[in-house]
């Protein structure tokens, strides 16, 4: 009786389009939000910071981008990894060539740099298509990760190619390097997720998102009514590697504080964001957060069960964990095949008509 | 004219390097094909078919590091050796019973999903083989002999060292690579052309619907070719096997795979294989032309470049049906 | 899932170990790419703290309790476990990887907490004016390049000049390490060097040993790491490459890396820092003590293979380094800084290698201020494939001082300079 | 067809139809060797519904095609609002203002009717990306008032009750109408449908053939359709085309087209010598 839009009439356009339409929906934004600004910045410690929720946040970033690509555009990629290793390089050059400037803004100029290597390796998803196209952006995926490693430009001359995040600081916090406090990491990192995630809801709202989901479900059809295919893909790969760009930033320079390219942006990570958006839900901003919760805090919660709280060997842990993320994948898409956010969006459903289903 | 003799020597070894990948790709299309599913647990598969097999050989006890640990026993070895023949037929024995299962399991609630969601499935099926494998098995690394041959061919040598004054190398393992596979395609051809099953295999990967309407069971079709994609796992999973010991990375060998399957379209069973031979000998012939001035190490993103270049050209790759676009 | 999370971290707190125990985690890799190396050396240090707490009830009197984390050689895995095992208070990590080191490095260093890295790592580590808070003794990479060549040297009447030698390495900060310092040396002797980097993780390398065949080099440098390493050997093998001209870093000298080469592996040569085999009075108690009581960790198969000794070494390393803080701090309940004092004035003699029941298994390690590497010395050991084992061929070798002092010199002064770092010990 | 001048003409029901719109001047379509379309010329007028009729594999739905871009004829002219046309993309002539409906319905089947019929418009927006990414200005304001556009379509085509809906699970005959009004929505000089009544049945044919009348009458949308129903043609338009095999037999009003004995012919099966 209490989850419903009766009652919750809308009297313009502008209130029927809002993202949340539904009175309760909104207020669970706003108490998250709450939540996530104004009191876990002061409770919380070194391990759920830099276990737990750095990472989300950062691969949610990485997710909500590729979920531009491939969930509102359709175009299926492998080159995440390889994204955010131009992301963690630029940021890496940039804070060690202008110590001076803001971190935020090098970060930033990092996704665009980002952006447009994107915009470069998009090019032939004019040609190439589905299953292909991702298989082609595996070229890029390698060729980046080798370009890195080889030329000692990329990461100032050092000894073993290895690179460090200076310390940094936003606001007199340091927000990088080892003295980046639990709270300043955590703040960074969200502060970009609410403001990128509001952006991609914008944008996917708007013109450019219905241009990338026509292309996405209809491309010839799309062209006839008008779009360019051209530009909505090419829009579609700047703005996801300008998201990918950042969270590859922020892993480097917030979260690692130190990577190597092949290990820390292998093809691993590429398929690990790709897994995240299509086990989360394709085409759905908040898809993309669940599907990251679930590739990054299911591990962690498993093996702090079997280890810490069942007391099991390390290795037997870590192979039956392997075991039930796996199973646990196939038995979702038994239950609801288009991934977590259409089964929270089912259950919400229920929810409405319930306690009277007919 | 050095550099000539030279460049057929690796000319020849990227064809047998191309076979091998060949064979990894063949398991991807073979699935494909049959049931337009793209199988990302191909590689998990071959993994875990060696492991099995090395297991069996030896005569280990499988889940023995599980028991252990649940009941304090310490099982290991059963105390015996399996001959590899019969190793070999009770290890593809295990993978029908794994393609048995995964019809029944995950398969059969998924008839009739977007390829995307199968895919997906295929995903969780990875982790979950690679993880049971390491459970049934563990995780140390395995030395795989079922009798290959392996190290150079002295009769290649020699008979080149007197044509050209310098002795090609050629590996007997790769040499025994390319027969199998020759007979493993051949084999899986007159499977398809001639028996009762393999026609219903051609019929349901032309058309499922008219393929269920003339009766033909797809849930016997599809436990049927992932079986038979089970067996080529194991194949590639002895050939790689024997040559590098059964490890975790050995499940890595299906990004050998991705090129050539771009390349040879991912419905042509010939288009694996000359796609394995072009990817092979294109990705050598460039680390020994243009590898030492670039620094090397640049196989594994010029197949990927070499097919994407040629995919613009020619979107559906090599023998992939052509795309017509309508409205 | 919030409510769990909570109970789960609580249950996370009421696991760790009694305050008093001296804490030395394992963070270890039984699983993932490199598992097969990780497990003899995770079991070998597992085992010898067993040892210490069963026959002489831990160090000085205190229990050592060795809580166990699964990195899978992965650095974000590595940051899950630094982070759940910091609260436990530990003395000295030792993550056995050099991407989770480098990662570490800095946190360390403002945490208080003694990175322990032997035979990887950083290589300037060795600096501990810079580095306050990492060791690497006994030997680095750089130490292993020059005693390689110091061996070939050896082998060619102290003669390169014209000779060819070949790198062949994972194309990895680990497989670069060795590149300056052997550039270095081949200006020195005269030798050409020629370059093959093999991408991880190294299940195909035909093109890298055709090329070696087609070159003829007089010798093959390799610094490998899992399954690279059975693939290069096997390959040698198949190209008929010499294989007492073919010299392993210490990660390539394994077991598991000659076994799958059968035959052809024999005559391989890898460096060490260690001595090899089971026949050490040690691995008698360990029999007794841990193995045949069964309290072995993992499958209890790999006492005396060449990454479970190392483990064990590394471990009695670290025993040493905390019986020295014990010493100087007066206390047997030592806590991480004074661990790290213990690191810096640790002094194991021959006769304390003796004592223990390692004779002539390591060098003498002497540390100081300024030098947390050690003496470098490196030792070469022999596949013998008709007995199954390593051997030993030759004594402790020095490396060439003047040749890696300066580069370490200036490694560390560019990492003091990125860092804001003012060296210490003057 | 002499009664009618280029300045227009008054059809039977009164209204006046004004100059020629479009003009096609002896165009070719070959596939390979296949000659999908013979020289055929023909016009269409401001104002007018014109259809396009001819057994199967007459080349209707080339034709069109040609029209909207999608090929392009190896011979002949396309003369638009008094300019020649060159080769174009499809969506550069979607900008010019033709827009159009397909045989079997292209919508975006992930998206809402709402969002499927706002995609007509997308050629009308024109904010900034960053006003779209901010959610500011002009961005807010252009998708209220193109809202409110597609709203009134949305009324005269009453299908307000599935505005919300995902495409993919409407019936056959309405989301034959969401494609109408999603190409109504681009408000468009010239309407391009590819057999609106395919597939429908009679009910749902009538409804059809008045939202069509009702479109050109209210919005004075000039109306080219393809159609193989021909008593439902003969109904709605103003002048007719007839095709068969590629070429064109007849040309005229209704009442001419009918009585023309090689339409007559190709629609009996008349073997062809």
């Amino acid at each position: 009786m209490i989850y419903r839009e009766a009652g919750d009439f809308k009297t313009s356009y502008r209130d029927d389009s809002q993202t949340f339409p539904i009175r309760l929906d909104r207020w669970g934004y706003y108490i998250t939000l709450a939540v996530a600004f104004g009191i876990i910045p002061f409770v919380i410690n070194d391990y759920w910071a830099n276990a737990v929720l750095v990472p989300f946040l950062i691969y949610a970033i990485a997710a909500l981008g590729l979920n531009i690509l491939t969930g509102y555009a359709g175009q299926v990629s492998l080159g995440t990894g390889g994204f955010m290793a131009v992301g963690a390089y630029s940021v890496y050059k940039l804070m060690t060539a202008f110590p001076e400037v803001n971190i935020v803004i090098h970060i930033l100029l990092a996704g665009g740099i980002t952006a447009m290597v994107g915009v470069m390796f998009g090019l032939p998803s004019l040609r190439i298509k589905g299953f292909y196209l991702a298989v082609a952006t595996l070229a890029a995926q390698f060729f980046l990760v080798w370009l890195f490693n080889k030329v000692p430009w990329f990461y100032n001359y050092s000894a073993s190619g290895q690179i460090n995040a200076p310390t940094r600081t936003v606001l007199g916090h340091a927000v990088t390097g080892p003295a980046a406090t639990a709270p300043a990491k955590y703040l960074i990192c969200l502060v970009f997720v609410f403001v990128l995630a509001w952006v991609a809801r914008n944008l996917t709202r708007g013109t450019l998102g219905r241009k990338w989901m026509a292309i996405r479900d209809m491309d010839i059809a799309a062209e006839i009514i008008g779009v360019n295919p051209l530009g909505a893909k090419l829009s579609a790969f700047a703005v996801s590697s300008f998201f990918i760009g950042i969270a590859g930033a922020l892993l480097f320079a917030v979260y690692l504080g130190a990577a190597e390219v092949g290990e820390a942006f292998g093809i691993n990570k590429s398929f690990l964001v790709l897994f995240m958006i299509i086990i989360g839900g394709l085409g759905s901003i908040f898809g993309s957060f669940a599907g990251a919760a679930f590739l990054v805090l299911l591990p962690v919660l498993l093996k702090n069960l079997l280890v810490g709280g069942l007391g099991w060997p390390t290795d037997l842990a870590a192979h039956i964990e392997l075991m039930i993320v796996g199973a646990l994948i196939v038995l979702f898409l038994i239950v609801e095949p288009h991934g977590l956010a259409r089964l929270w969006s089912l259950a919400k459903e229920k929810l409405r008509l319930w306690p009277f289903p007919h | 004219m050095d550099q000539l003799i030279f460049a057929a020597e690796v000319v020849l070894n990227g064809l047998m390097a191309g076979v091998m990948y060949a064979l990894v790709a063949l398991g991807f299309v073979l699935i494909f094909k049959a049931s337009g599913v793209f199988n990302y647990a191909q590689g998990v598969m071959a993994l875990f078919a060696a492991l099995t097999l090395v297991g069996i050989q030896n005569g280990q006890v499988p889940f023995a590091h599980l028991i252990n640990a649940a009941f304090g026993t310490s099982l290991h070895h059963f105390g015996w050796t399996v001959p590899s023949v019969l190793a070999i037929l009770l290890t593809a024995g295990v993978m029908v019973l794994l393609a048995f299962l995964i019809e029944k399991l995950v398969l059969q609630h998924l008839v009739g999903q977007e390829p995307i969601i199968l895919f997906m499935a295929t995903i969780g099926l990875a982790y979950f083989l690679e993880g049971l494998g390491d459970v049934m098995w563990g995780a140390d690394i395995k030395t795989l002999d079922v009798g290959l041959p392996q190290g150079i061919s002295d009769t290649v040598e020699q008979v080149t060292a007197n044509w050209f004054g310098y002795g090609f190398f050629i590996d007997r393992l790769d040499i025994w690579a390319t027969v199998i596979a020759a007979l493993l395609v051949a084999a899986l051809v007159a499977f398809s052309q001639y028996t009762k099953q393999g026609r219903a295999m051609r019929a349901v990967a032309d058309d499922h619907q008219a393929a269920l309407s003339v009766g033909i069971s797809l849930r016997f079709i599809w436990v049927m070719v992932w079986s038979i994609a089970g067996f080529v796992a194991l194949v590639a999973g002895i050939m790689w096997g024997t040559k590098s010991g059964v490890q975790f990375s050995l499940s890595l060998i299906a990004l050998k795979a991705l090129p050539v399957l771009m390349l040879g379209g991912f419905t042509s069973i010939p288009g694996a294989i000359v796609g394995g031979l072009i990817i092979g000998v294109g990705e050598k012939l460039f680390e020994f032309a243009i590898g030492p001035m670039v620094g090397g190490a640049t196989e594994n993103w010029f197949a990927y470049v070499l097919a994407l270049v040629f995919l613009v050209f020619r979107p559906q790759g090599l023998f992939g049906e052509r795309i017509i676009e309508r409205v | 899932m919030k409510l769990s999370f909570t109970t789960l971290a609580a249950a996370i707190l009421a696991a760790s170990p009694v305050l008093a125990d001296l804490v030395v985690p394992n963070m270890s890799y039984r699983t993932g790419p490199y598992a097969a190396n990780g497990i003899p050396y995770a079991d070998g240090f597992n085992d010898y703290f067993t040892l210490l707490n069963e026959r002489d009830g831990g160090i000085g009197g205190v229990r050592v309790s060795v809580p166990e984390c699964e990195t899978a050689y992965n650095t974000e895995k590595g940051v899950e476990c630094y982070e759940a095992l910091r609260p436990q208070n530990p003395l000295v990590l030792n993550p056995l990887s050099t991407g989770i080191t480098y990662q570490l490095i800095p946190r360390v260093a403002v945490d208080g907490i003694t990175l322990y890295t032997p035979g990887y790592g950083r290589t300037s580590a060795k600096n501990g004016s810079v580095f306050e808070w990492v060791f690497n003794a006994p030997a680095n990479y750089w130490d292993g390049a020059s005693v390689a060549i110091k061996h070939i040297l050896d082998q060619e009447g102290g003669d390169l000049s014209g000779k060819k030698i070949a790198l062949v390495y994972h194309n990895s900060a680990y497989g670069k390490e060795p590149i300056r310092t052997l550039e270095e040396l081949s200006q020195k002797h005269g030798f050409e060097l020629s370059l093959l980097p093999v991408d991880a993780p190294g299940q195909e390398q035909k093109s890298q040993w055709l090329q070696i065949r087609r070159d003829q080099p007089d010798y093959v440098i390799m610094y490998a790491w899992g399954v690279m390493n059975q693939v290069a050997i096997q390959e040698a093998v198949n190209i008929r490459f010499p294989m007492d001209r073919f010299i392993g870093i210490w990660w390539s000298g394994s077991e598991n890396d000659v076994r799958p080469a059968g035959a052809g592996a024999d005559g391989y040569k890898a460096l060490t820092f260690h001595g090899v085999g089971r026949d050490y009075p040690l691995y008698d108690d360990m029999q007794q003590y841990v193995f045949d009581a069964g309290k072995a960790s993992g499958a209890g198969d790999q006492m005396g293979s060449v990454l479970y000794s190392r483990g064990v070494y590394a471990a009695v390393v670290i025993a040493e380094a905390i019986r020295t803080a014990q010493e100087l701090a007066g206390t047997p309940n030592v806590n991480a800084a004074q661990v790290r004092d213990g690191f810096e004035a640790l002094n194991i003699t021959a006769e304390r290698m003796a004592e223990l029941g390692l004779p002539d298994f390591g060098q003498p390690i002497s540390l100081s201020c300024e030098n947390h590497g050690g003496d470098g010395l490196v030792r070469l050991q022999q596949w013998s494939a008709g007995d199954g084992q390593w051997s030993l061929i030759t004594d402790f070798i020095e490396p060439d001082a003047d040749i890696l002092n300066p580069l370490i010199e200036a490694d560390s002064a560019a990492f003091a300079q990125e860092s804001g770092i003012t060296p210490r010990c003057n | 067809m002499n009664d009618m001048t280029s300045q227009g003409y008054v059809t039977p029901d009164g209204r006046q139809i004004g100059g020629t719109l479009m003009e096609l001047k002896n165009i070719t379509l070959r596939f390979g060797g296949v000659v999908a379309i013979k020289d055929i010329s023909f016009d269409i007028r401001q104002g007018e519904i014109r259809a396009i009729i001819g057994p199967n594999g007459a080349g209707k739905s080339s034709m069109l095609n040609i029209i909207s871009g999608f090929y392009t004829p190896q011979e002949g002219e396309v003369w638009f609002k008094g300019y020649r046309r060159g080769p174009m993309k499809p969506y550069q002539v979607a900008r010019l203002g033709i827009a159009r409906t397909f045989q079997n319905i292209a919508l975006f089947d992930g998206m809402s009717v709402l969002d499927n019929i706002m995609t007509g418009r997308l050629n009308r927006m024109k904010a900034g990306f960053l006003a779209q990414a901010m959610w500011w200005g002009s961005a807010a304001r252009e998708e209220d008032e193109n809202r409110e556009a597609v709203e009134k379509i949305i009324d005269f085509l009453e299908i307000q009750n599935i505005r919300k809906t995902p495409v993919g699970r409407l019936p056959y005959g309405l989301k034959k109408r969401v494609e109408l009004a999603r190409a109504l929505a681009a408000e468009p000089k010239l309407l391009l449908l590819d057999e609106p009544m395919a597939g429908m049945n009679v009910e749902e044919k009538e409804d059809m053939s008045r939202f069509i009348l009702d479109v050109n009458d209210e919005f004075g949308t000039t109306i080219c359709l393809i159609e193989h129903d021909m008593g439902v043609v003969m109904d709605l338009s103003d002048r007719v085309v007839v095709m068969d095999y590629g070429k064109k037999i007849g040309d005229g009003t209704p009442a001419e087209v009918r009585s023309n004995q090689a339409v007559i012919d190709a629609y009996l099966g008349v073997a062809h010598d």
